[in-house]
Order: C-alpha cells, then structure tokens, then sequence
C-alpha cells in the first residue's frame, strides 16, 4: 500500500543453527524439531538452511556456519544456544572469518532463557521456535557495520597527587608516554604523606612515599600542576581537550628556589586544617610539608595580612632572590591540554566526627581522630612524634581506640570503611611503643584479611592491648565517682561478656570512616562518569572491570573508587596504568558501532533531544538549524533514538525495524505454538515532492 | 463549463467529514477556472447535483481522480468508499479525516452505546421521551425506510479500500491543494511521472518547527498547562512553556500557523515520514524532557510519585496525542466494556 | 478451568543489556524457573524503550508487556532510566485511557545480580495478566471489544441483550 | 497557630508552674490553645509495660476525641503524655491489628480512631518547630545574660522510634539554642539524656536517689547555676529529691530546676508571679539574681600554652552543622 523505503523489508538468505549444548538444550527444547520447523516455516521469511548441532561454539560447529556462509552465499546469520554475553564474540568472528560482516548475525538465548528455566518440554520448544523467529526477522534488518576507529591521544591526565595518582603517573611515565597529572593541593602527596608508620610492616610513610614523589617532581615525562583543579572537560576517548585552572601561589615558581625564608619570615601563625588536620599550625604563606613537592610555597590570602589589609609584605621583603620570587599580582590560570585517556584518583575525605556528638570530638579536648593521631605521633609533626594530651606535655596512662566510628552505621555510612581495623591496630602498637600506656581497642568485628594482617593483631594482643567487642555507646567526662573524675570515660557495653562497661581513660582515638570526597557528585559528572548509592565513583565491573568505567577512556584508581588501604590503591593505581598503557600503544580504538546518527533532512531542530545524552554526543548546530550526534562520544544507549518525536534519529544495532520486526517474529507463534491472531500493521506513509 | 467530453474526470467526496475540506478546495480562488477548464466534474455533491445512481452509471476507472475526505463511520461511507474506489483511476484519501481519521475518530475513545446513548437518550436538548433509537430498517406505511448501519470503530479510507495518495491537513491548505492538483493536470497533460503510490502529498518533509518562528531551546517541562491556564510568552517555543505543541512530531507544510498564534499544534498534517505511530512519537518525546530526575539512593516509591504527579499534568493524553490520527494509530481505538449505564471501564480519572 | 485449558498469556519482555538481560542470564545459570510466557528482547538501555514498541506489542497480539531497567541511579548510562520511567508513568495513563488495564503493562527494576527478582517478577506478571484474561487487540480494534468482553473471564461487562442498533456483519478489519 | 492541649495530671498539680508559664508565654508567640474535652490519664510510663492493650487503649480515646474535636495538632507540655500518645497513634498505624483491636476498645464508648489523624507533639518541638528561635529571640526584653543553665532533655523527649524525630536523639542541642536565645550561658551537660530515675523514687529510692546524684553532680561539676527541665517528672525528681540526695550521699547540692517556659518568660519581662514561680523545693532566687542587665564580657580564651595543640572548631553555636 506504501512505497515507504523504510517499511520494506530487505530481501536475505538466512541460516538458522541451533545448538544442543550437550543435553543443557536438548534436554529440555526438542532441538531437532525447532530446527525442522525453522527451515519450513520460516522459508518465506528468508531462512534457507536451518541446522541443529551439538555444540554450535565448537570449532566444527563454527566451521558448519563458515562453510555454509561461503557455500549457501548466507547473507544473515542466525545462531540459537546461549547468551549472546556468552558467546556473541565467537560467532561474529565465525561470520568474519567466512567474509559476511560479523554484525550481521544475530544470537539467540534458548539455554539462559528458556531450556534452563523451563521444564514442560512442549512449551519450551514452542518457545524456542518463537524466539527464533523473532531472531529470523530482526536479523533481516540488520547493516552491515564497522567498528568506530578513534585515534588515543598518547599524553595522559592523572586527576589527584596522592599515592594513587602518584603510582599511575609513574607507572606511564616510565613506560614512556607524556603525563600530566594535576593536584588541587600546593604538594602531591595526599594522605598517605600525613601518615606516621603503615600497616602491618610498620616503616614510615614518608621514606616510602617521598622518594616517589620526588620521582615524579623530576619525571620528564610527567608535568605537575599541583594547586590546580580541573575546570572543564569536552571531547572523548583518545582526544579530550580539558581546561585546567591553575590557582594563583603569589609566588613565581622560575625564580623560588625554595628556601623557605618567607615562611620563617611570615608574621601570621594558622592553624593548619589540611595537611596537620587541625593539629598543627602553619604560617600565611607555606609548604604543607617539608618534603613538599613541588618545593615551592603558596600564600593563604584568607590569612594573609597583606591581602587583608594591605601592608606586611614581610615574605617578600625578605626574598632572597633576584628578582623577588613574591607576586601579589599574580593571578589564576586557566591551560588547556589535550589528552587521550584519563585517571582519576582523587581520594577521600574523613569523615567528621563532630557529626557523633556523644562521642565527644570537639567537646572533650582529649578526643582525637584518626587522621589527627597520625599526626601526633608523627616525628615530623605538631609534637615531634610525642604522644601527648591536648596540653601537648602529659602523656596519657590510658587510650581507648574506638573503631567504626561513622562506618558500619545506619544512620551515618553503612558500608565498611576498610582500613579501620587495622590502622587503630597500628595505633594501639604506637602508643604501646611510645607511651607505655594501657590500650582499649573497641570494636565491633576484628577485619583483617590480607598478608601478615592477622599475623599483626596477634601480635598487638600479645603486647598486651585490651579489646572489648562492642559499639561504644558515649565518651563522656561526666564521671559518676571518684575514681572517674578528670578522666574521660567510655561506655560501652561489652558483648563479649554481655555487661555495660565503665572504662576511664586520658585519651580517646576515634577510627573515622572514610567518605566520598564532598564534590564527588560534581566531579562525577564533569568527567561524565557516575556515583554510587554511597557516592564512591562506579567502576565498569565491581569484578572483571575496577579501575574502568562506563565512559570509555575514563578509569578510576584507590579510594576515590571505595575505601581501600594503601597496597590496595597502588594496585588500582598500576592497573588503571596499564589499561592506559595498553590504549595508547593501540594507537588507535575500535568502539562498538551501536551509535546513534541523525537523519538531517528529517531533523526539524526541535531541540528535544538536545539535554537528554549523559555524555554530551548531543549538540544543536544553531548554523543549520539541526541537531547533530557525535559518534565517537555517544555510548549507543538509544535514549535519544526512543526519545525523536520525528523519527529523525536512528540506532544502529538496535533500529526501530529491528525491534518491531523482531516483536513480530516473537508474535508469530502463540503459547502452544499456533499462530498469534495479530492487527495487519499499517504501513507508514511517505511523503513525495512533484 | 466546457463541454469538451475528452476531459480529465475530476469527483470529491465526503464521508463522515465537516466540509471543511470541501471549503478548502473552493478555496484556492481563480485557480478554479483552471481546474474547471481541466477536469469535468463527475461528482461533487458539495456543489453541484450529483446522484449516486449517477456514479454507479459510469463505466468502472472512469472517474481520473477522486477526492476522498471524510472517515469511514457508517455503512454508508464504507459503501461509498467501495464504489468510488471502482470507478476511480486515482483515489485520493483527502484530508485528515481519510488519511488518519481525524475528529470522528476520536470516538473510537468510546463505544458506539455510549454515542447513541449521549445523542438520543441523555442529550439535554433531546425531546425522545419513547426512548427512540435509529433502527437501520423501520418499517412504515408507505413500505421499509432503512438507514446506514453505526459501524463501532471509525476507520481511515485505506482501512476499507486501497488508496493511491494522501493528502494531510485538516483542511489541507489550499495552496497546497492546488499544488497536488497541479501535480495531477501535469501528469494528465503533460504526461508528468506521478509520485510512488503510496505517497503523502501536497505537505514537507520534516516537522512543523521547521516552518516555526518560536525561538526553541533545550527542553525541561516541569509540568503541563492547558492553553486558557497561561498567557504563553510571545516568541518563545511553547512547548518549553509547558504548552502541549504536537509540532515537533507533525509533518510540516501547513506553514506553522497555529504555534505562531498562540495556539499549540494538535497535529493535524499527520505523522512524519517512517512513523507508524504519531501519538507514541509524541509521547515520548515530551515524556523524555520532563524535568524530574533523582539521585542515586533515592526511595524508588517516592521518585515515581513524583513523576506521576508531573504526568498527571498532562490532561487526556490519548485526546491530546491522537487529536487526528487515532484511527491511523497502532491501536487504532479503546478497549471499552460497557455497562449499559454510560459508565465506561478503565477511564481515566485525569479529566 | 482445567490446567490444560486455562488461559495462558504471551508477554513480551524488554530488558536492559547491562542489568536485567544480565539478570535474566543469572536466572539461566541458577537454573531458577519461571513460566515461559515471557519473550524478551534485547535493548542497550531502558531509555531505547519506545512506547512505540508497546503499542506494536499489544497491536500484534500480545496480552502484556513487561519493561525492565537498571534500577534508579545504577544505569549504566547514568540517568537514561529516569527518561524510561518519565515515558512509563505518561504511557500508562495513555493505556489506562485506551482501555488496557494497567497491570499488562508493568515496569520492574532489576539489577544485574537479581536474578532471583527478576523470574519473581514475571512469574508474578504472568499470573495477574492469567487473572485479566486475553487481551486480543485485533478483536478490540473491529468494535472496542464489545465482543470480546463477553469472552473475556473477567470481563462481563459488554451487552449480551438485543443491540443498540443492527450492527452489520464485522468486516475485516484491513481490506 | 492554633493547637489543642492536652495538659495531663501533672500540668494540673505538681507541674502547674509549667502550664501557668507556658500559658503566659504561649500568646506572646502567637500560639493558642484549645484544651481537648473529657480527656483521661495517658497512662504514664509504666502502664504500658503492664497491660499493653488496655494502655494503648486508654491513650487511643483521647486521640479518638481530638479527632472528634477535630484538634488534628495535639500539643502536650508532659515529656510522658507526648511520647505515649504519639506513639499510640504510631504503632496504631504500624500494626493494623493493633489499631482493630484499640478500636474494638474504643467502639464501647462510641469513638474511633483513625491512625494518622491527629498529630501529637511536644510543647518544646512546636516551639522549635512552628515558632522558630527567630520569633523567639524577637520576644526577649530581658537577657537572662551570666545565668548558667544546664540543658536537660530527658530519655522521652527524642526517643529515635518517633517518627517526628526532631533532633538527635543521641545528644540534642535544640534546648541548648533556644536558651541561648534568651541570652543564658549554656553549659555543656553530657548527661543531658540520662533517666531522671521516673517512678524509680517509689519503687527503689536508691536506684533513682543514684541516678538523680549523677545528674546533680554533672550539673554542678559544668558550674550551672540551675537546670532546666521540660519535662515534669524531671523537675519533680530533681527538684523534691534533691535534699534526700543531699542527706544520703552527702552532698551539698542547692540547683533549682526550672521548666524552660519560665525562663522564657523571664526573658520575655513578664512578671514571675504569671509564670507559677515559687512552688519550687529548691529557691530560685539566689540564682535568678545573677541575671544582669549587661551581656557578659566575652570570655577571653586564656592563650593556651606554647606547647598546647589547637582545639578542633566546633559547629556554629547555632547548632548548625560543623
């Protein structure tokens, strides 16, 4: 009735196989019958030859479709066994091999689908067929397609300098390929740089640490842009164009030498929040650390006396170089670079114990956290390594250690933060070590997986650490008798012997989760990638696939993932390496060819479909008054196909005939195998010019 | 008119139609003359004195070409539909009402009791107290009065028999009429090629907000407004303005002229080229751009109520989406079980 | 009704690549059983779902249509979910309005790992549509199921007193 | 705002301090009251533990006739009243069975009660919620400034099972700002939570004499000049146990208990003779007359020695997060 080009059904010799899967098919689906009824029935449909064979992914049963293709002149390919995630690969290839193109066959599921979860063998063969025949019709329209070739732009960018971010970078640089690896702190390093000992070998986080971040300092392969933040991202895979903000230091970095003397000159004494955790001071303008990498300083203008009221300049004054390294004047940057792949590994935030009031963090002077103890015993920090009260002398006689503190909790986060475990182990060893003190280690499970873990809290219990079992209910100094008075006291009640306890101690360490960074969300979705429920970053597979992600040529690496401890997050950081590695020396990717495309003609700039791509393939060209697809960024999800009120978008792969001729064939029998009486589609109209 | 026998046959009819295309083709103004000095009239009851005994009298093919407006309602348009496609060369689904069955097919959103119930029994203007209902054969004195007999779904001229065009629009435009007809005088005459049959003529090829002024943006709809809720922004998309605008799914042609007043486009030049579904189209293109999304961990109970209540701003999706082409549609009409009380199942609450 | 001559529905199932085709798989593998009156077809993503798609179904004999997706925030494309159950809900009032019973036309979350949900979900699916009986559109489409009605177990609603008015023998619904 | 009341036994006898000052402060806050007719004893705290049906029973009819009343907002001064009649209605509509078998109940004195209907909430939440410490400040006249006041809530009033949680059930801080509001100085007070010792004085005096020592002791040890309570069972334990506190263990503790709708009202100018004062076992007065007119001088942080390690900041003294 119509002459519509797109409603005509192309003309195909199709072969239909079935498989037995040993009896995992045949035991249940009469195979032979199926592939009889495909040969007969489905002849006006195209289908001719239709074979069943015991294992059609078999070398023989691939071989049977390969010399069929070539003898037969098959123009579709129709293979009914497994899943197509099982085997969807094979048989395109077998397809390849043979010379038709691979993504004219087409898989059909009759083990997962029906032979595995049916048992009445009638039913389950009249289902076999159906599906069949849905395969039969949608194969019909299928394009010839080929993979999407997009050249890997060889440099990388690493987002985050902590340990993650620093194994990555190094692991690329030394295989050769340019790195720009872009840090929002004055220093890389991240936290692993504030730790004192790491678990469970006990040797120094900064001898382990600084030579690395030295290596990259120096890597000539590496650009370091530390105290700066990604702005912006556009392109994709192999060629992204990022646009990084480089915050003003005031202090210009060709001529510093790093000498430190604005630092001891510099009047204004801060508390240091970040690399000190609130610990320790530091000046207005300063290097969050000794071995700071890059060397140079930065100015805190929020303290800054000159930038609050405009006189001091002391740093500048005492500038020892010519010309003077300090430059008030100096004022953000925004750089642009081209990369081909890109790592974030941007870390996590602790959790804010101030959140847990009862357990007295902020309240009671004696209180500290995890990240704050690191610092106390320290030797590089606050105190020199000493373990003191808040009065930074006394040394404590007792210290609870409380675990979980913010994880494996309903009402905060109720994932397990990991480390927790065995860093409050590490903790009670230190303070054994340094202070002598009596230790209290309150837990809710002991967790400790993974080589010579266990082999160190035997050994913390064997240095004589208490342990009671149980989620400490407050840390209080509301003593009720003299024997608690001027203590903090813990109450807890202890499961283990199934009491309410009263343990006075001098000083409480709170083992803090570890949280999302507060921007993950933002940072999720400039990169276009997303967050989990708990808002750590979502990895391709949580399995075969940590370190990718569902936007190609994005990965992921350490806690920025989920909590993880530091052997962990170097692992994810040399593998998300690798992955970039393994791209780059591709030189070029071949993406899926399931995209979507505009029809221009048929696109009347409606704009509807213009916010609806999560990764911004979608753009509206206001010159031609259409909207145009960028293949290499679309993901092929069809949201847009589904989405045109004209019909002007197409998917390949998955296009409006397919589907529909596919809902056809799957109609084509009813239950118990009859025909399906059925409303004659109207066949769309055309429109023709004279 | 000339008398010159060897002239192009020209017939239009209408069947459960306005007149409006009728209107519309009169409409084309001194082009008249031309059509008259081309063609012969052979049926045109909106103007001139035709019977149907006449039509019945031609030799079959004879007609050239036929305009068909109108739905096929009744036996008797279906009966129209069968004789004029036999004596017609080329037969020409005319209108909205023929190609996709326009207004009258909006019945097919009820049933055939309740139409007859509404107009003879429940009307309030009615004066029926015996409760008469239209029989198709009444028997009288004088001998067997007969009517047509109520067909239950209204269906599109090509539901019935085979069409050779169509042209969208309720009406068509005229210029638009004359285009086709110039279109056929060439073919006749001239011995122009004619379009594939099959074809939708005398409309564009993409959709309306093609021919539209309304500056247009990327699309978020909070919720829906009907037109008498709000004065609209001049020169802004209505769509974007919550206003329910069927141009982005309609094929263009008419000119945009609806939009540019104020007035959403309901749609009436039909689907655009490869959709087998207008309303579907349309549905879910603004379902895809209404603006109410979550974040992950969100209650999945509270995220759907609250795309509910944005929908359900929505009136009469079915009336608003198939405004002209419910007959053309998948489905063609509504499922309706009828009780007897004018009480129809499964209606929507959202009226 | 006898088990052998009781109504058995055909379901046409779309599921997403990425969660509940995987679920489905994962049904497979556990060797978990649920009728076979669910056909599937394969989409990227839930937000490929054209209502269109639907309408073809239920025109081309179906009795139900089971939509499924990644559950709201786990898409794999981010958030195209949100636009499958933006069309979903305005869909369902369109059907509701059409006459079909929003229980034929269901949507269902199911992630990658629930394989389990997913054979619950159509084996509860298959026995609410058991429970409204045939749809058989193609009847409905000839004269809204006034017919049908009478047919249909739970549909006894349509006249089965004198007509209204002499209805013609039902022509075929196409030429 | 409109609210009915359901003052309780208490708010009639012992606790008649806090209806005659929550009286006297409610208008100046534009809340009125309309007191729930024929209603009967919530059945205190133990009843429940007793004869559970019967309980819920007795605490359904007044729920029955404030929906009757059509007084949809309860507001109830007592810690025990709120909590049992919110949770009634709660639970009620929690367990389906739970509300048949109340209604079946409340069927014998023609009542019925829908769950959900009637919304109870403490004197205190609506303060907090519907008034707003904004409205609050705007009323004082008279800072209660130098007064140092302990905060106590009582285990009843944030009970986390409610669904009308208002403030953290583990340590609450809304009382803490709202006295600060009217100028006093709040000290912390860990304790702020812990049992009163309830119907303890009459079951086992020592058990409650124990836990009223603990919540002294703490006051006293923060240096507060008196407690404030919202709750009557609190005020009558501490207040009239204090002296038998004193005897047994030997204390010397003079803290008067004050409900916090006195001192609101205080801070509002109004005379004390509206606001019930002088009931009190423990006098007030050598308290209340460190009230001065001028604000505090800010208490200069004594600089911490050379060694000494910063405090970590806490949250805005608010109670805004940190």
């Amino acid at each position: 009735m119509s002459t519509a080009p797109l409603s005509r059904k192309p003309q195909a010799r199709i072969g239909v196989y079935v498989c037995h899967c040993g009896s995992n098919i045949a035991g249940v689906v009469d195979v032979k019958e199926v592939a009889r009824w495909a040969g007969h029935e489905l002849a006006d449909e195209g289908v001719v030859i239709a074979r069943d064979y015991q294992f059609m992914c078999s070398n023989l049963g691939q071989e049977l479709i390969e010399a069929d293709i070539k003898e037969q002149g098959l123009t579709r390919v129709v293979v009914a066994a497994c899943s197509p995630h099982l085997h969807e690969a094979t048989f395109r290839h077998a397809c390849q091999r043979a010379g038709l193109n691979p993504y004219l066959c087409e898989m059909v599921s009759i083990r997962e689908q029906v032979s595995w979860v049916h048992t009445d063998r009638e039913q389950a063969t009249a289902k076999a067929k159906a599906l069949i025949a849905g395969g039969v019709e949608r194969v019909a329209w299928h394009e010839p397609l080929e993979p999407l070739i997009v050249p890997i732009n060889p440099t990388t960018l690493v987002v985050g300098g902590g340990i993650a971010g620093i194994q990555a970078a190094l692991e690329i640089a030394d295989s050769g390929y340019p790195v720009i690896l872009v840090e929002r702190e004055p220093s890389i390093g991240g936290h692993m740089a504030q730790f004192d000992k790491t678990f469970p070998t006990l040797d120094c986080a900064a001898c382990i640490l600084t030579p690395k971040m030295v290596a990259v300092g120096s890597h000539p392969n590496i650009t370091l842009l530390t105290y700066s933040e990604v702005e912006r991202v556009d392109g994709y895979v192999g060629s992204f164009q990022v646009t990084i903000r480089k915050k003003a230091r005031y202090v210009n970095t060709e001529t510093c030498t790093g000498c430190g003397l604005c630092i001891e000159k510099c009047p204004v004494r801060v508390v240091d929040e970040v690399f000190e955790a609130g610990l320790g001071y530091r000046k207005a303008i300063y290097r969050p650390f000794p071995q700071a990498v890059p060397k140079y300083p930065v100015i805190d203008t929020v303290h800054c006396t000159y930038f609050q009221r405009g006189k001091c300049k002391a740093c500048q004054i005492f500038c020892p170089t010519q010309p003077k390294s300090i430059n008030f004047e100096q004022k953000d940057e925004l750089i642009q670079v081209e990369v081909g792949n890109i790592i974030l590994a941007t870390g996590y935030d602790l959790f804010d114990c101030r959140r847990i009031p009862q357990y007295g963090y902020g309240r009671l002077a004696n209180v500290y956290t995890s990240l704050e103890f690191e610092r106390l015993c320290n030797a590089a920090g606050p105190t020199g390594g000493e373990v003191v009260l808040r009065d930074g002398v006394t040394r404590p006689k007792t210290v609870g250690i409380i675990h979980c503190v913010g994880s494996r909790d309903s009402k905060y986060n109720s994932y397990c933060s990991v480390i927790c475990c065995m860093q409050s182990l590490k903790f009670a060893h230190l303070v054994k070590e340094r202070t002598g003190a009596e230790v209290y280690n309150f837990y809710i499970d002991m967790r400790t997986p993974f080589k010579d873990y266990d082999e160190f809290y035997q050994k913390v219990l064997a240095e004589g650490v208490h342990f009671v079992r149980g989620r400490v209910a407050e840390v209080t100094d509301a003593a009720r008798h003299p024997g608690e008075e001027g203590k903090i006291i813990i109450q807890v009640e202890d499961t283990l012997i199934g009491r309410q306890r009263r343990i006075p101690v001098d000083m409480v360490i709170l083992s803090a989760a570890l949280e999302p960074r507060r921007d993950a969300q933002e940072v999720a979705h400039k990169f276009g990638i997303a967050c989990s429920t708990n808002g750590w970053f979502i990895e391709k597979h949580p399995k075969l696939d940590p370190v990718a992600t569902m936007t190609e040529g994005i990965f992921i690496a350490g806690c920025a993932q989920g909590p993880k401890d530091i052997p962990a997050t170097v692992a994810q950081g040399a593998a998300a390496a690798a992955r970039v590695i393994g791209r780059i020396h591709q030189t070029h990717l071949a993406l899926e060819p399931v995209r979507a495309s505009v029809i221009a003609e048929r696109c009347s700039g409606c704009r509807i479909c213009n916010n609806l791509c999560p990764f911004n393939a979608i753009s509206f060209r206001e010159d031609l008054g259409v909207t145009e697809i960028n293949p290499a960024l679309c993901q092929g999800c069809g949201t847009c196909v589904a989405a045109c009120p004209a019909g002007a978008i197409t998917g390949t792969q998955f296009s409006n005939e397919q589907v529909f001729a596919q809902i056809e064939g799957l109609l084509m029998l009813d239950f118990s195998g009859k025909p399906v009486r059925r409303l004659e589609p109207l066949a769309a109209a055309e429109p023709a010019f004279f | 008119m000339s008398t010159n026998g060897a002239k192009p046959k020209l017939a239009m009819y209408w069947a459960a139609s306005c007149g409006g295309c009728e209107i519309a083709t009169l409409n084309i103004g001194e082009q008249l003359l031309t059509v008259d000095q081309v063609f012969d009239l052979a049926f045109f009851p909106c103007i001139a004195d035709f019977k149907v005994s006449d039509v019945e009298g031609y030799p079959d093919g004879s007609i050239d070409l036929c305009l068909f407006n109108g739905a096929i309602r009744s036996s008797e348009n279906e009966h129209m539909a069968h004789l004029l496609r036999r004596k017609s060369k080329i037969l020409v689904a005319f209108g909205s009402c023929a190609y996709e069955g326009c207004i009258p097919a909006l019945a097919n959103l009820t049933s055939r009791q309740a139409i007859l119930r509404a107009v003879y029994l429940e009307n309030p203007s009615l004066d029926n107290p015996a409760g008469i209902l239209p029989q198709t054969t009444t028997e009288v004195p004088e001998g067997e009065l007969t009517l047509p007999a109520f067909y239950p779904t209204v269906k599109a001229l090509d539901q019935v028999v085979d069409v050779d065009y169509y042209v969208p629009g309720c009406p068509p435009e005229s210029e638009q009429i004359w285009a086709v007809l110039r279109a056929v005088v060439a073919a006749l005459t001239e011995g122009a090629a004619l379009p594939p049959k099959g074809s939708v003529v005398g409309a564009g090829q993409t959709a309306v907000c093609d021919e539209c002024p309304l500056a247009r943006h990327e699309k978020r709809i909070a919720r829906f407004y009907r037109p008498y809720e709000i004065v609209p922004k001049p020169g802004l998309c209505l769509l974007e303005q919550g206003l329910v605008c069927l141009g982005p799914a309609t094929l263009s042609g008419c000119g945009a002229l609806c939009p540019q007043v104020g007035m959403g486009c309901r749609g009436c030049y039909g689907p655009l080229p490869g959709v087998i579904d207008q309303g579907a189209r349309m549905l879910t293109a603004i379902a895809s751009v209404i603006d109410v999304s979550g974040k992950p961990g969100d209650p999945e109970e509270a995220l759907a109520q609250r795309v509910e209540e944005a929908v359900s701003t929505l009136v009469d999706p079915a009336g608003t989406f198939y405004y002209f082409s419910m007959a053309h549609s998948l489905l063609r009409r509504a499922r309706v079980q009828d009780d007897g009380q004018g009480e129809r199942h499964h209606e929507t609450d959202h009226h | 009704m006898s088990e052998s001559d009781r109504f058995e529905p055909l379901i046409i199932g779309f599921t997403c690549n990425w969660c509940s085709y995987r679920a489905a798989d994962l049904a497979g593998t556990s060797r978990m059983k649920y009728p076979p009156n669910v056909r599937l077809i394969r989409l990227m993503c839930s937000g490929r779902l054209d209502p269109t798609f639907v309408l073809k179904a239920l025109a081309g004999g179906a009795d139900g249509v089971l939509i499924t997706g990644c559950h709201p925030g786990e898409c794999h494309y981010l958030e195209q979910n949100y636009k499958a159950l933006r069309r979903y809900h305005l869909l369902r009032m369109l059907l509701t309005q059409l006459g079909v019973e929003p229980e034929r036309v269901k949507l269902v979350w199911a992630s990658a790992a629930e394989g389990a949900r997913f054979a619950e979900e159509v084996g509860r699916m298959v026995e609410e549509v058991r429970r409204l009986g045939p749809l058989n559109w193609p009847a409905v489409a000839a004269d809204g199921g006034e017919t049908v009605a009478v047919q249909t177990p739970n549909g006894g609603h349509a006249h089965e007193g004198e007509p209204l008015i002499a209805i013609p023998a039902e022509q075929e619904v196409t030429p | 705002m409109k609210y009915g009341y359901y003052p309780g036994c208490s708010l009639e006898r012992n606790a008649i301090a806090y209806h005659e000052s929550a009286m006297a402060v409610a208008p100046l806050l534009g809340i009125e009251f309309k007191e729930l007719e024929d209603w009967n004893c919530c059945g205190a705290t133990e009843y429940i533990s007793l004869y559970a049906l019967p309980a819920y029973a007795l605490m359904g009819r007044n729920l029955a006739l404030a929906a009757q009343q059509q007084l949809n907002r309860m507001v109830a001064p007592c810690s025990a009243c709120f909590i049992n009649l919110a949770k009634t209605d709660k639970y009620m509509a929690d367990d389906p069975r739970l509300a048949r078998l109340v209604n079946e109940a409340l069927a014998a004195g023609g009542l019925h009660y829908k769950p959900g209907s009637v919304r109870v909430r403490h004197l205190f939440q609506v303060i907090v919620e519907d008034v707003g410490f904004e409205a609050v400040a705007a009323r004082v006249v008279k800072p209660l400034y130098n007064l140092r006041v302990a905060p106590y809530y009582g285990c009843l009033i944030v009970r986390p099972t409610l669904q009308q949680l208002f403030d953290d059930p583990e340590y609450p801080t809304s009382l803490d700002r709202l006295l600060r509001v009217l100028g006093a100085k709040v000290v912390d007070f860990p304790v702020k939570t812990h049992c009163c010792g309830g119907h303890m004085t009459q079951i086992s005096e020592e058990t409650a004499l124990e836990l009223i020592r603990r919540l002294l002791k703490n006051a006293a040890d923060y240096q507060a000049d008196m407690i404030v309570t919202l709750c009557p069972m609190c005020q009558l334990n501490l207040d009239g146990y204090q002296e038998e506190v004193n005897k047994r263990f030997g204390t010397h503790y003079r803290l008067p208990v004050l409900y916090f709708t006195q001192l609101m009202g205080l801070a509002f100018g109004l005379p004390p003779n509206v606001l019930g004062f002088g009931k009190e076992f423990i006098d007030p007065t050598p308290a209340l007359a460190k009230i001065g007119a001028e604000p505090p001088a800010p208490e200069k942080r004594e600089h911490p020695s050379k060694e000494a390690l910063p405090m970590p900041a806490m949250p805005r003294q608010d109670g805004g997060k940190p």
